[in-house]
């Protein structure tokens, strides 16, 4: 029993499990919705809305047997709710930004392009209990990309009589989570009450539950040492060292995410592999981490983050370290520079470093900006801007350095290396590599996960032997929650679960 | 009431052309802050003729409140005339702009009523009486400088006032500062708005003195307002009176004072103060309610305070006419044999 | 004693010579006490922004990450080894690392301790051959000495390498302002030029021509205070480089509206009165009316907008800074290291109050400038 | 009026289709095909032109369309959401100008140069030269945090509404105070104040019948367009309050490119201000019957 | 003769500028009896302006009063409380300004600006008040009176300013009306009923008046003693009679001497007294009229005179027993 009020730093534009694509609205759906299968705080995939599941032999046909559970407003589950979910989400009309997530699936790609395809999709709930589908190749990671929003199931009937503003209402917000909105407070705040119809109520402690939306960190702090929250989805950095050793509320959430920038190999004078790689190891990521973000991130050395398991190994197991060092190798990277025609950083071309604006990822910046001229005496200029101008600009790849950087949508390493084959959308620095390619299709068609995990270490060692990004550190989440409550876990992913958590006072 | 030119007669002194010339000139104002409905209009100038001679001083005097300080604030346009025509030196410059107007503003000077108000606060009284000069491009600064101290001489400043400013300065101060300035050019025509009323008598006459001199000089045509009768007649060659928006009479100054033909202008010459404690004179001031300008009589504007109003003063307006010898007097019965009270 | 006097003898007064308006409102402000210190100030900052970082062993740019946010003050602790070396070094309370220094102030470095004890939440060091634990159990942290007990400090001392202290990235905090300040005042001059040649005569004329000249004036002045900045800035930022000139152009196209509102306000009422007419009975030309007549007139509210508008245009340039138009890092404005700084308030409260403070000194001066010129160009107040 | 709307209308819109970036560039990279779909689906295939007669027509019908960046969200109702609680904080923001700028700048007027004008002035001076994202931070470490006097966010009792006002009216309290301060003193020097005087008005009718009317033409100048700005918002004062607002919202609404949401709160914007500014030349003529009403609002 | 109303002992003001102390009023003494019109004359910027405001320390923030006395009913008003001043303000006391433009409100309307004086001192409804300036506003010749009263100053002609002053001067029927050039921008025939008026109130109520004017026509036909001022001093004063029949004071002479007269058609030129008056900032030592005095002596220049005679007295050495005798000054001729 009990109340909670939790604060998020962000809203959500959309809640529809469907359409949208951000992270904000996580934590509202997490909690009001549930798909096939769900994680367990430890990470691993537990039945959800499912209770058991057959792969085909090849690994391309999946069939789900659902359990009796039923809507917030008491109407049962059906396959086909799914059904009509994913192939509402395979229709452009509908406006869903992770549509190509669902590509996978044989006749998918081919529908969205040419909506009278609808028939080709190879999704079907084939009675009112058991959903199957089929994938074009084998998916490895494909239970964890269940768990994903955009193939959690809505209800046609709901859906359909407004489309676009059912989530705007908490009548029609009907959902299958442990709980179910009871007030949108646009800008303000989302209510929660438990959801009597989920069908593990019981599990379920808390009575009510808020999202307040508290927009800027430094007041959500305030407000959670005041005692005004019982939770914070993120604190102020310059505060992490005091609330570390301060604070018992103080939670540090490994997230699979890792901050990296990309050298742009068709521009000079990052064309050179050897230039990139001095650029690399100039880099002091330990003082970064120490000093410059003043947190408990890790110095990244690769593209992968550590913690996502694969045939029972975490990836970055025994990784190599790709000629970096957390520290910066200076003497290496002067030479190599030299090697790549500019000792002692002479005649270095002039070089611009693009970012977003982001008072964080500038000093940041600066830090490395002065590292290199430091280590390399080559004078890189910073040139920050808005969001909307940053992003277009970047996809033209007509930058020399752009930071970027890359958060899990599901916990497998291909979440982060599929962004590097030829072609895709978030291969920002148009890099194409046959080899990298090859073994990024050889991972996905084995059915050996050591295999696919060789393979994939493989494609990562590709990429990074190539300097294509400047890593610089692996992300954790900072939060705080009171230590009252328990059972609350936040998962990788960024999702805080309320699901089992209670207050103890 | 538009009349011919030629129908003003021509005073006997001067035969040239005049100087300006105004026929039937009207200024009216809207009054009242009445968001909806129609305003009221005031009528402040309402139909007046007036010829000045070049070299003449040509004095106004009339009622408090009949429109003297508009007439001459039109004349000069700072008010646009509401209608009628305004020659000076034969150009129209009643509905001139700004710009066609520079040639005319060099010409014409004013010195206003209030002293204080028409003083830039702000400025010392070097740069107050330097600035027609300036704008004029007279001279270099220095030899402006010494143009201000010779006009400060010559109207009875001292020179170390040029560093002040008019808060500074008593009102005849001030006033004298005003003159300074509207001088300074040596203009053509200066309309002078009562510049002599807040000096003391013995300045008054120093100015007088000077004014009359630069006329003499410089061949300066002079309106004077005032309300002085003594300083008036002194100074004037011909004299108007203006009542109620209207010039009611106008003849040599001489004329005028022996031979008052409009029963305003008796009744004014009669409330003249005389300096002398000793003097008697009849105490009875003139009767009746003074109409309001935004409520002028039918017929004859006077006829409500007249003391031989007729039937016909109120029914019909008197004509500015001509009783002989250039006197003119808009009253019906006007140089007519009995004229009662005349002097 | 009663024999007549000559009668052509005039009183000899020396005389002064004459001054016009703008000489005597000189030098009433150069009588002006506060006002003088100002214009001082101003100077000083301008040559201390000038010639300030010269003078410094560090540029703007030079980062030491070990020494980053230490304050520009700090408690001392003193521990002496056996051979009577003493070692000083202060606790930086918001980072729990230590740093070393030496007996003036001067700050040495970082000291390196033992592996974090998490669960006791302690550090070990080993300073001057003696074991030296922090605790930060419980705050604020301490220093415990090899028997457990907790050492005194031995008195605070400045900061005698970084005089104001270090930031985020442990850069000289003294000499980032004092480029801040290049920027910072550059762009507070400008927008003051600009209010002034736009602003005022802007506003004026719309003042002074009234009707339909006004009407169309002043519904620019509105379309110019709609049209959202973030926008507009963005496509400058797009057709322009970042820089300070882009800056200036932000600033001059749109920072004027409020300055020609409040001018053709006062003109409205100035024009009515009486020396108004008596100059254009003269003959005197719009502009002259305009800037001899009517502006003085208004100069109280001018220039109390004019010094208002220069914090405003300090922050507007770190907005613009932001959103990537302006200033490029490492360099700072006064306007990017106060937001910067507001970040770190609770934990290094030193890294805002400088630039604060160096933004309302000068604002100070400013104002009594400001006042001082207002009071030279107003002849009626006292003294 | 209207014209003045239009032209407001229309440079937006084309200066916001300039602009870089567009709503649906968000976290992630979408898909060609996805992009092409949502484009298709808000009508940003279409030529530019037709967009706007499009929006146009929309705005005749008082209608300002979908907001892009929420689905099933309207701009009307986007800003009747945020309104109520801007209007608030902005109307009793204004009431502080009011309330504190003008006392405080007759306060020291009276006392020229003596103590409580040099204080006002130094607060006063600090009041502007303090941008409010550090006095609101200030404030709520001090007051909500430390104090604990007033609640860290939110608008749920009457305390929290002290530190957002105090906050969103510091500059123009200050601004209004200094303004306030000159012009009386200019009038104190007027000869119908000596006149007054010799009334034997007590200094309270002096000050506020001749002295303050006489004054107010500058302050109420610049209160016209403060009054649409506070009612339109702050968006650092709402960020940092959490206050559910237009003016965060109208910012994030430039961030995220979504159109409609832009148009739609900057015609707003531009109605408030049209109609305050429409009041203070009203204000004018009553202040100072010399002014003319033809003339002041033309 | 009753006690005076107005007792003004030594009274000097001055002002503070940039440029140093200009000394305006360098002590004025005079007495204003009730029931009497005490006229008073002098060369423009002599100090008659500077003195009533001091009466009433009215002065602007440069000028402060360095000395003297003014009692007024028994009460000194240089020593009084503001709270006490004010009740005596516009209510005991009246004062017309000498510059009626600027001297009022140009943001209230002329009513108002006279009701407020109405109400301020009398126990009176908004109607009552309303109707007590219509009624002065007939009193002063303002037509269309009730009309008129929402007008503002600027829409009034200069005369018209002046008779709003006076009416608010009369509003409260003061004791004392000091009344700084009332009539100069009224025409004869109004200046004669306002002067009228004036004469009317002091005999009905005993109201004192001191009356500034240039106008000597003025002052002779309705004051009865006059004080003639020059460089901030009083140079002569006496009953209006003597004065015009025996002016004393060379000054006092020549003032008379400058008025044009009214019989006159010759043109002839007038006869100012020439020179200009001193500068106050640096005031002379001796008489401030020596440079321009046709008698002046040594000992002029080297001393100022102290008031010789009784009655009709006079500052000026000439008067001093042992001084030569000139013609038409000290020397009644023949
Ligand atoms: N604010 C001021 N600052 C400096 N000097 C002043 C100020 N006001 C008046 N004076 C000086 O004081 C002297 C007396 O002025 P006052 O106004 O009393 O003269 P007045 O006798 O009334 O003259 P007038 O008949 O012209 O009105 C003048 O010399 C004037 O220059
Ligand atoms: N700006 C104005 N608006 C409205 N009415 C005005 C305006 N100016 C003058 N009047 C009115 O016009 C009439 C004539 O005024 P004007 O100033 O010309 O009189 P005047 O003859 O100069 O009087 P005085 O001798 O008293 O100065 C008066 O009734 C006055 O109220
Ligand atoms: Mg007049
Ligand atoms: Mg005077």
């Amino acid at each position: 029993a009990g109340e909670l009020t939790y604060v998020v730093n962000n809203e959500s534009a959309q809640y529809d499990p469907g359409t949208t694509s951000e992270t904000f609205a996580a934590p509202i759906i997490g909690n009001t919705f549930e798909g096939l299968v769900r994680f367990d705080a430890e990470g691993e995939i537990v039945p959800a809305l499912a209770d058991s599941w057959d792969v085909s032999e090849d690994g391309l046909t999946y069939t789900f047997h659902l359990r009796d559970a039923k809507w917030s407003d008491g109407k049962p589950v059906t396959a086909h709710d799914f059904e009509y979910a994913w192939k509402r989400v395979l229709n452009p009309a509908t406006g869903a930004k992770n549509s190509s997530m669902l590509f996978l699936i044989v006749g998918a790609e081919e529908a969205f392009n040419a909506p009278t395809e609808v028939e080709g999709i190879a999704i079907k709930a084939t009675d009112d209990k058991t959903l199957t589908f089929t994938l074009k190749q084998r998916v490895p990671y494909m239970m964890q990309l269940l768990t994903y929003t955009t193939f959690y199931p809505v209800r046609e009937d709901i859906v359909s009589a407004d489309p676009e503003g059912w989530t705007r209402n908490a009548s029609t917000f009907i959902g299958t989570g442990p709980f179910r909105v009871t007030q949108f407070n646009a800008g303000e705040s989302v209510v929660f009450e438990k959801n009597p119809e989920y069908y593990d109520a019981d599990a379920v402690q808390l009575d009510k539950l808020t999202f307040r939306l508290i927009p800027d960190p430094a007041t959500a702090l305030a407000a959670m040492e005041a005692g005004d929250v019982d939770g914070i989805e993120s604190v102020p950095s310059p505060e992490i060292p005091r609330l570390s050793v301060e604070s018992e509320a103080f939670m540090v959430v490994p997230a699979l995410g890792t901050t990296y920038a990309f050298f742009n190999p068709h521009q000079a004078p990052l064309d050179n592999v050897k230039v990139r790689e001095a650029l690399s190891m100039a880099i002091d990521r330990e003082e970064i981490v120490e000093f410059v973000l003043q947190s408990a991130d890790i110095p990244a050395l690769g593209l992968v983050p550590p913690g996502m398991m694969v045939a029972g190994e975490d990836f970055t197991a025994g990784r190599d370290t790709f000629g970096l060092a957390p520290t910066a190798e200076v003497e290496a990277a002067q030479a190599m520079l030299a090697e790549a025609g500019y000792p002692n950083g002479e005649g270095f071309p002039n070089t611009v470093f693009v970012t977003y604006s982001s008072p964080p990822i500038e000093k940041l910046l600066e830090a490395i900006q002065q590292m290199w001229k430091q280590n390399l005496n080559i004078d890189v200029k910073i040139q920050a801007t808005e969001w909307q101008v940053f992003y277009p600009e970047v996809q033209k790849v007509e930058y020399q350095i752009a930071q970027m950087g890359w958060g899990a949508d599901y916990p497998h390493p291909m979440t982060f290396l599929d962004n590097f084959v030829t072609g895709s959308p978030n291969n920002l620095a148009n890099w194409s590599n046959a080899d990298y390619d090859a073994a990024i299709e050889a991972s996905k068609a084995t059915g050996d996960e050591k295999v696919s995990l060789a393979e994939m270490r493989k494609a990562e060692s590709i990429l990074m032997n190539e300097h294509i990004i400047l890593p610089q550190y692996h992300r954790n989440s900072y939060m705080m929650m009171s230590p009252k409550v328990h059972g609350f876990w936040r998962s990788s992913l960024n999702v805080p679960y309320f699901r089992d958590a209670m207050i103890m006072e | 009431m538009s009349e011919p030119y030629s129908s003003l007669p021509t005073p006997g002194k001067v035969s040239e052309a005049p100087l300006v010339s105004v026929r039937n000139l009207h200024k009216h104002f809207t009054v009242g802050r009445n968001l909806f409905g129609p305003k009221p209009t005031l009528r402040a100038v309402d139909g007046v003729d007036l010829d000045i001679y070049p070299g003449e001083t040509l004095g106004l005097v009339g009622e408090s409140g009949c429109g003297k300080s508009t007439l001459a604030r039109t004349l000069i346009r700072l008010y646009q005339p509401t209608s009628g025509e305004m020659l000076f030196d034969g150009t129209d410059v009643a509905k001139a702009d700004e710009r066609a107007l520079v040639p005319f503003r060099r010409r014409v000077q004013m010195i206003f009523q209030d002293p204080y108000a028409s003083l830039n606060g702000r400025m010392t009284v070097r740069d107050l009486i330097a600035e027609p000069l300036e704008i004029a491009k007279i001279g270099t600064p220095e030899s402006r400088t010494e143009k201000v101290h010779e006009l400060l001489a010559r109207v009875g400043l001292h020179r170390d006032h040029a560093n002040r400013f008019a808060h500074e300065f008593s009102g005849g101060q001030r006033q004298r500062i005003g003159i300074a300035r509207a001088i300074a050019l040596e203009p053509d025509l200066v309309i002078c708005d009562e510049p002599i009323s807040a000096l003391d008598v013995s300045v008054q006459a120093q100015v007088v003195n000077m004014l009359e001199d630069l006329q003499d000089q410089l061949g300066l045509t002079y309106l004077f307002i005032t309300h002085d009768l003594s300083m008036v007649r002194h100074i004037s060659d011909r004299i108007g009176v203006m009542y109620l928006g209207k010039i009611v009479e106008l003849a040599s100054n001489t004329d005028l004072y022996r031979r008052p033909s409009h029963p305003y202008t008796q009744a004014l010459l009669a409330s003249i103060p005389v300096p002398d404690p000793t003097a008697t004179r009849p105490s009875e001031p003139m009767r009746g309610e003074i109409p309001s300008p935004m409520h002028i009589p039918t017929g004859c504007r006077f006829r409500t305070r007249c003391p031989m109003a007729t039937e016909l003063c109120a029914s019909t307006e008197p004509a500015l006419k001509d009783i002989g010898g250039g006197h003119l007097a808009a009253c019906h019965y006007a140089g007519d044999a009995v004229t009662p009270r005349a002097a | 004693m009663w024999e007549k006097l000559p009668q052509d003898e005039a009183v000899a007064v020396k005389s002064a010579p004459s001054l016009t308006y703008w000489q005597d409102a000189r030098r009433r402000l150069w009588a002006n006490k506060p006002a003088v210190v100002s214009i001082g100030f101003i100077i000083l900052l301008i040559l201390g922004a000038i010639f300030g970082p010269f003078f410094s062993p560090y540029s703007y740019s030079d980062q030491n990450l070990k020494l980053a946010n230490i304050p520009p003050a700090f408690d001392t602790y003193a521990v002496t080894d056996g051979e009577g070396n003493t070692t000083r070094f202060f606790l930086n309370a918001s980072n729990f690392n230590l740093y070393e220094v030496d007996a003036s102030g001067h700050v040495l470095g970082i000291m390196r301790g033992e592996r974090k004890d998490m669960l006791k939440k302690q550090q070990p060091f080993e300073i001057a051959g003696q074991a030296i634990t922090l605790d930060y159990a419980k705050l604020p942290a301490r220093i415990l000495s090899a028997d457990g007990t907790e050492l005194r400090t031995s008195g605070w001392s400045w900061n005698m390498t970084y005089l104001f202290g270090t930031d985020q990235l442990g850069r000289d905090v003294l000499v980032r302002q004092l480029f801040g300040a290049r920027i910072s005042l550059t762009v507070a001059f400008v927008a003051t030029l600009v209010n002034f040649f736009i602003g005022i005569f802007y506003g004026g004329i719309a003042g002074y021509m009234g009707g339909k000249t006004d009407a169309i004036m002043m519904r620019i002045v509105e379309i110019i205070s709609t049209v959202p900045l973030t926008l507009y800035v963005v496509l400058l930022m797009v057709v322009f480089d970042s820089g300070l000139l882009s800056i200036i152009i932000a600033i001059g196209s749109v920072f004027w509206v409020d300055m020609a509102r409040i001018v053709r306000g006062q003109i409205l009422s100035l024009k009515q009165q009486d020396y108004v007419a008596a100059a254009r009975t003269m003959g005197a030309s719009t502009p002259r009316i305009l800037t001899r007549h009517l502006l003085p007139n208004a100069i109280g509210p001018i220039i109390i907008t004019l010094t208002m508008l220069i914090p405003s245009a300090i922050f507007i340039e770190s907005f613009m800074s932001f959103i990537g138009l302006g200033v490029t890092p490492p360099l700072a404005s006064w306007g990017t290291l106060t937001s910067e700084a507001v970040e770190t308030l609770r934990a290094y409260p030193h890294q805002l109050f400088f630039p604060a403070a160096a933004i309302s000194l000068t604002m100070f001066a400013f104002n009594f400038l400001g006042d001082g010129l207002r009071d030279a160009l107003d002849p009626r107040f006292r003294k | 009026m209207l014209l003045t709307l239009w032209a407001i209308v229309t440079l937006t819109f084309f200066l916001m289709h300039a602009v870089p970036g567009g709503p649906f560039v968000s976290e992630k990279m979408l898909a060609p095909e996805i992009q092409a779909a949502l484009n298709a689906k808000y009508g940003l295939d279409q030529p530019i032109w037709a967009q706007y007669i499009t929006y146009l027509k929309g705005i005749l019908t008082l209608d300002l369309g979908p907001s892009f960046k929420y689905p099933g969200v309207s701009v009307n109702k986007m800003i009747a959401d945020g309104l109520p609680v801007t209007m608030r904080t902005g109307l009793l923001a204004v009431i502080a100008v009011v309330a504190l700028g003008v006392p405080l700048g007759i306060i020291a007027a009276l006392n020229r140069n003596k103590w409580p004008d040099t204080t006002v002035m130094l607060i006063a001076t600090i009041g502007v030269a303090i941008p409010s994202y550090v006095i609101a931070t200030v404030m709520l470490y001090v007051f909500a945090l430390r104090l604990g006097w007033v609640p860290t966010f939110g608008l749920d009792n009457w305390r929290g509404y002290i530190l957002p006002v105090f906050a969103l009216s510091g500059f123009w309290v200050s601004f209004v105070a200094r303004l306030t301060r000159s012009s009386l003193l200019e009038t104190f020097e007027q000869d119908y104040m000596t006149t007054a005087r010799a009334k034997g008005l007590r200094p309270g009718q002096v000050l506020f019948k001749h002295g303050l009317r006489n004054s107010l033409v500058p302050v109420v100048t610049v209160l016209g367009p403060v009054v649409a700005n506070l009612i339109t918002g702050s968006f650092v004062i709402e960020q940092i309050f959490a206050l559910p607002g237009i003016g965060r919202q109208f910012v994030l609404s430039i961030t995220n490119r979504d159109y409609t949401a832009i148009m739609g709160i900057t015609i707003f914007y531009a109605a408030a201000l049209m109609v305050m500014i429409l009041i203070v030349d009203l204000l004018y003529a009553v202040l100072d019957p010399r002014i003319k009403l033809s003339e002041a609002s033309a | 003769m009753s006690a005076p109303v107005l007792s003004v002992r030594d009274l000097k003001t001055s002002f503070f500028s940039q440029r140093g102390e200009v000394q305006a009023v360098r002590g004025v003494s005079f007495d204003v009896h009730p029931g009497e019109i005490l006229g008073i004359v002098g060369e423009s910027g002599s100090g008659k302006s500077i003195t009533c405001m001091s009466i009433l320390r009215l002065l602007k923030s440069t000028g402060r009063i360095m000395g003297g006395s003014a009692n007024f009913d028994g009460q000194d008003l240089m020593a009084l409380d503001q709270g006490d001043l004010r009740d005596i303000r516009g209510n005991k006391i009246g004062m017309i300004f000498q510059d009626p433009m600027t001297s009022l409100n140009p943001t209230l309307s002329v009513g108002e600006q006279v009701m407020e004086t109405i109400l301020r001192h009398r126990k009176a409804t908004r109607a009552e008040a309303r109707a007590r300036a219509i009624e002065l506003f007939e009193l002063v010749r303002i037509p269309s009176a009730a009309e008129r009263l929402k007008s503002y100053p600027h829409e009034f002609s200069g005369g018209m300013r002046q008779r709003v002053m006076i009416a608010i001067a009369l509003a409260c029927d003061p004791k004392l009306l000091i009344a700084d050039e009332p009539t100069t921008a009224l025409d004869v025939t109004i200046q004669r009923q306002i002067l009228l008026l004036l004469k009317d109130l002091q005999k009905r109520l005993g109201m004192a008046v001191i009356l500034i004017t240039h106008d000597l026509g003025v002052i002779a036909e309705v004051t009865d003693r006059i004080v003639v001022m020059y460089g901030g001093l009083v140079m002569e004063t006496g009953p209006v009679h003597d004065l015009f029949a025996t002016p004393k004071h060379p000054y006092t002479q020549g003032l008379l001497a400058s008025v044009p007269d009214l019989r006159d058609d010759t043109h002839r030129r007038l006869t100012p007294i020439p020179g200009s008056p001193p500068d106050m900032a640096h005031p002379p030592e001796g008489c401030p009229f020596t440079a321009r005095c046709p008698h002046a002596m040594q000992q002029c220049q080297a001393a100022l005179p102290p008031v010789f005679g009784e009655g009709q007295g006079a500052r000026c050495w000439l008067h001093h027993p042992d001084a030569p005798k000139v013609a038409g000054v000290n020397e009644v001729a023949a």
